[in-house]
């Protein structure tokens, strides 16, 4: 290579999901000793996780405070909930969200509400990782996204990042936020890059992100869609028409407040989830901005979000089923034909 | 461990002070449900109290105790003072939860009553959580956890057991096995003549005791909290015992056969107890009723204190939802 | 007593909502020999349930027909699957809802989807009945609404019912419905009365009901506030306001036509359920109503529910927890108040 | 049961003719992911071959079979036609489920498969109502659920083996403990020696046997259906065994040693079966080699079955998500 030693020394400008993920775990592992992990296969002699995220960290943590568990989900649950009533800040790996299903008594009657029941006395600052996601080709068993379940229980935080910053930053707010947090990670863009974050800077939990300014229309949602939000907003840029972007970051407690000021100054609301549209997150966001904002909306709150049915196996049925760039395209445009009607 | 720890006196009357505690309580508390001067659920531990307090007098504050709706026994024998106690089941402010738990999800965190659950075998896998910090941590902690014999069947049992034996954890799973979950007979839920037996599938210590029998309960109690605290692992004591009330306060109990339930008092471990601490010395029949006053005398002021406390204030539904913002 | 013979003879005018429960099962088991029941305690060596739903069935039926299962939560569930796999029509027992954390398993990634992942080879004919509700004092793990979870689960049919006569049809509808169904009774109301049902009339799922007519605005909702906005409606419309009362009684898939035909003509909508509010099942209804009805909106869809926290032990916390009638009531004025604003 | 049948040259070799079956297919199948010919998750079933053959011959179509990701030779020992099957992979609208479940969810019921499940141990609480259902209509049937070591740790295993046992339902529970799950080691995550010895939770019948060796697999399998098929309850069979290409294909399989991989190797039980049909005189090389190509032929036909179909219709997406409206 030719460039100048210090620039072949420099870091790499860009990092995956993947990356994220590791470097946030392993630095919240270096930064407070209290921080300690289980799941299945997730210390290096397993491999370092299915996915790779946990490796190394067993080798230069130990395998103390990185076990490989059973397949046991409530177990892996319940033990990080009860290390963390002893003081520790647990990281529990569910492989992906559709073994979520088994331990849900441990998530929510009991790491959602043990602040509440014992009137503030113990509280369980666990973080769930979790990766899930349509689009790979594994079927109905292996691809949910079941993120309103968890929003619509009170005491749980729910996080979903759209780029590798932001999961860096927001994993690391899970870790060292005081309430049970499940934080999830898209099996479908883990190979996608971006910025890389600063070192250990959290990203507090509980805050929406205006991820690009715009005026005429407010696209707000989370997660993988973000993406696909922030690449049609350049687009249609080209065609004159502003797009706001509003990533969540935090799903709930949701940032209203966030939300609504945008919608206040652009009128037109398009609302992005990957999971099924009906009974999903995107309902909530929708019914808030129409319950506040009535008078000033030009334009009713449209959503964008997956088919409500069981994520087929045959590609050409899972690309139906997802959400589509498309499909966000053609609601902006929807919302902005309503631009004269009111 | 050492090897047959003799069964004084002294313990024995230890036993019986806190096992008389938890009896004077129960009395106490369902004289009040029946007048109704006290409203919320109550699940009795008539007829468990000595197996609790045999465990109990094992067990330092610093322990950790998780336990059940039917927790009042093993509460009151890990130490939780009556105020705060009764406080939470008068739904009072000053209850241990601020009245916003109730009886089934009494925490005491001071005396380790980390977490009492209403959901069945669901403690389970948070004491082995519980236990893994305690070997993290080397703080020589115990963790206590209690279920009954229904709760022997369901999977979370299973996964604890198996976590806990598998990175020998300083856990105690004590079965209170009282012959009935709800109104089911033992043996048309549970495949195994002893819960005990279960430990075999995990490599794990395993015994089956008399709950009713002071000794026999202290001993296994102590050899388990010896076994824990040395770092060699957890133990499944199963106390088979009986519950004289049914399951829940008001429950007819009718699906218990007349003979059935008479061959049970017989075998009151109150009484028993109670004569065995006199036979021992260890306590005279006036220094026994002199008790009897006094812990009578504490629970009538602890009883005036709930009665007299404030409900909670309205604003204290939006606090700990949530801590503070980060 | 001095009434004639026929009169003495006749049937009791009403029935409570216990009543219809156990009725419905008793004829559902007459009417068809491949419906079963387990769960814990049903059988009468048990005492015929914890509720006294199931009592007598075991002894007219069998105690093959009408099982009490271990406290095993997940092989109830399976087990009834299974079954119903092979023909059976199974109605399984989860004695309160909080309990169904537990076969979250079983219910979402089997029940649910096994008829969308045989491609339509096999179904699953079960019935879970379950019951829940706050206001009773039980506290944070006895009392929660989850109703939500499975709306937003593709494959899943989700009824509550407002009346006892609806809850004797209904759970007929449920068990005789080729698909899964979660019936969630109330355990508040279990003892309040409403007129008899005929006896083997089936109410089909998917429709909702126009309880009582008006014009001035629509309450949408299901279950409990169904009763208030019942009785509420009688008294508003002594101040001459018309208000329409459209039950859902199956909560998904929802019969969006119906909702959308009644807020067409009043022009307005608030809507309840019991459940905690925010990422709760009236977000849908909400949405679904300003997508569709954006220009004929003259108020802000409005939602009244519970509070977004774990249900407390302390009465007046509880109260001050459930959603209330005079809330339901304010939310009616507030949106007649917007009468001129548009 | 009957005592000791005998285990003729023609059992062994219909075992052969199944395992060699599911060997053929996993080898092709194996060569079209590596060129990329198909694309799918894909769990080899490579090293458990004869256990499943030998469990296979003792079945009717009328049983039922509950089995999971890694299901091809359960499936196949069940005797489901390649044509579905294979297109079912190729994810097209000739699948068996018309590839909206995929190689994960693959259902047949003509022939018994009635669940293929991607959730560990979630099949073992399903088959006991399969179970249920026939004990209630008293069809003969035997329920066959089949799951790997890993998944004798989660809870539906406990819950579904106690209530199988309480119920003397017809259900055999075929742990097929091939060692490892994902990437874990057995004794990293079980904490019993043998799977087997967990039947005694439940009073169940169990046996741990090499699922190896055709004779000793077969053997077991026979026992557990008899004992079915006469009402007298579940069997949990532990067949030990190896899975020779790693969890899922492109499995790197760095996490086993060298030598410990080379050890199964050594006792691969396809090369082994294949000599004792030889010794026992049931069929000659020139036979079984005609065998091979007969089987051969039948999966070319199947495979350009599946790549001549069509994929589903997009319409299809709205399909069987709820059955006709009442
Ligand atoms: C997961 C779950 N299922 C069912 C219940 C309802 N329930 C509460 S107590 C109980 C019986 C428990 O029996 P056992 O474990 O023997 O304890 P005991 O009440 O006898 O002390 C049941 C079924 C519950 N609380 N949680
Ligand atoms: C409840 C659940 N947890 C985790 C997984 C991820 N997972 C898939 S296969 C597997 C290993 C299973 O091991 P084992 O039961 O031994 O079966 P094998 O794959 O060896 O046949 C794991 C952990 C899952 N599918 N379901
Ligand atoms: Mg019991
Ligand atoms: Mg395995």
């Amino acid at each position: 290579m030719s460039a100048p030693a210090t620039a072949t020394q420099a870091k790499p400008e860009v990092i995956t999901f993947t990356e994220a993920f590791s470097r946030a775990l392993h630095d919240a592992m270096e930064m407070d000793p209290s921080v300690i992990m289980l799941g299945e296969d997730i210390a290096d002699e397993e491999g370092g996780g299915i996915f790779k995220v946990t490796k190394g960290l067993s080798t230069k943590f130990g395998t103390e405070r990185v076990k490989t568990t059973p397949i046991s989900e409530q177990a892996i649950v319940g033990a990080a909930i009860g290390a963390s009533l002893a003081g520790m800040r647990p990281v529990a790996e569910i492989m992906l969200m559709n073994f979520i299903t088994v331990p849900m008594d441990q998530i929510v009657n009991h790491a959602a509400k043990l602040r509440f029941m014992s009137g503030g006395q113990t509280h369980v600052p666990i973080t769930i990782r979790t990766r899930t996601g349509a689009g790979a080709g594994t079927g109905g068993q292996h691809s949910d996204m079941l993120e309103a379940w968890f929003a619509h229980v009170a005491g749980m935080k729910v996080v979903v990042p759209s780029t590798p910053a932001d999961a860096y930053g927001l994993l690391l707010g899970c870790i060292f936020d005081d309430d049970p947090c499940l934080f999830i990670e898209d099996q479908l863009t883990r190979t996608q890059t971006g910025p890389v974050p600063v070192k250990g800077e959290i990203i507090p939990l509980g805050k929406a992100h205006v991820a690009r300014e715009g005026k005429d229309v407010t696209v707000v949602g989370y997660g993988r869609p973000i993406r696909d939000a922030m690449v049609l907003a350049d687009k249609l840029a080209g065609e004159g028409i502003s797009v706001e972007v509003v990533d969540l970051r935090t799903v709930s407690p949701m940032d209203t407040g966030t939300v609504l000021k945008s919608v206040a100054k652009t009128g037109r609301a398009v609302v992005i989830h990957e999971a099924p549209r009906s009974f999903g997150c995107g309902a909530e966001i929708a019914a808030r901005i129409q319950e506040e904002l009535f008078d000033q909306l030009k334009a009713p709150v449209l959503r964008v979000a997956s088919r409500d049915v069981t994520v087929p196996f045959s590609r050409v049925l899972e690309a139906e089923y997802l959400y589509k760039a498309s499909g966000i395209e053609a609601a902006i445009r929807r919302t902005l034909e309503k631009r004269t009607q009111k | 461990m050492s090897a047959n720890p003799s069964f004084t006196p002294a313990t024995l009357l230890a036993i019986w002070r806190k096992a008389r505690q938890i009896n004077l309580i129960d009395e106490k508390f369902r004289g009040l449900l029946r007048s109704g001067r006290l409203a919320a659920v109550y699940y009795s531990p008539r007829g468990q109290e000595i197996l609790a307090a045999a465990m109990g007098v094992h067990l330092q504050p610093t322990d950790y105790l998780v336990t059940t709706y039917r927790g009042i026994h093993d509460q009151l024998a890990k130490g939780i003072p009556l105020k705060p106690l009764f406080a939470e089941y008068y739904a009072k402010a000053t209850g241990a939860c601020k009245g916003k738990g109730g009886p089934m999800h009494i925490t005491h965190p001071e005396t380790g009553v980390m977490v009492t659950t209403g959901i069945v075998g669901s403690g389970l896998p948070i004491a082995t959580g519980l236990g893994w910090a305690s070997q993290l941590k080397k703080d020589g902690r115990v963790t206590l956890v209690t279920f009954g014999d229904g709760a022997s069947n369901i999977g979370a049992f299973h996964e604890a057991l198996n976590m806990a034996a598998l990175w020998k954890l300083p856990v105690i799973f004590l079965c209170q096995n009282n012959l009935y979950g709800e109104s089911s007979k033992y043996a048309k839920t549970t495949s195994v003549d002893n819960i005990g037996e279960r430990a075999a599938s995990y490599r794990m210590a395993g015994v089956t005791v008399d709950g009713n029998d002071a000794e026999a309960m202290w001993r296994a109690a102590g050899e388990a909290v010896a076994r824990a605290r040395a770092g060699e692992g957890p133990t499944l004591i199963e106390a088979v015992t009986f519950r004289f009330m049914g399951h829940y306060f008001g429950d007819p109990g009718a699906y218990i056969p007349k003979e059935e339930y008479e061959a049970h008092l017989a075998r009151d471990p109150m009484p028993a107890t109670r004569a065995a601490v006199l036979a021992s010395g260890a306590a005279t029949e006036a220094e026994l009723d002199a008790y009897d006053a006094e812990v009578s005398a504490q629970i009538e002021e602890a009883l005036q204190f709930a009665a007299d406390s404030p409900f909670p204030d309205v604003g204290e539904i939006d606090i700990d939802v949530y801590g503070a913002a980060a």
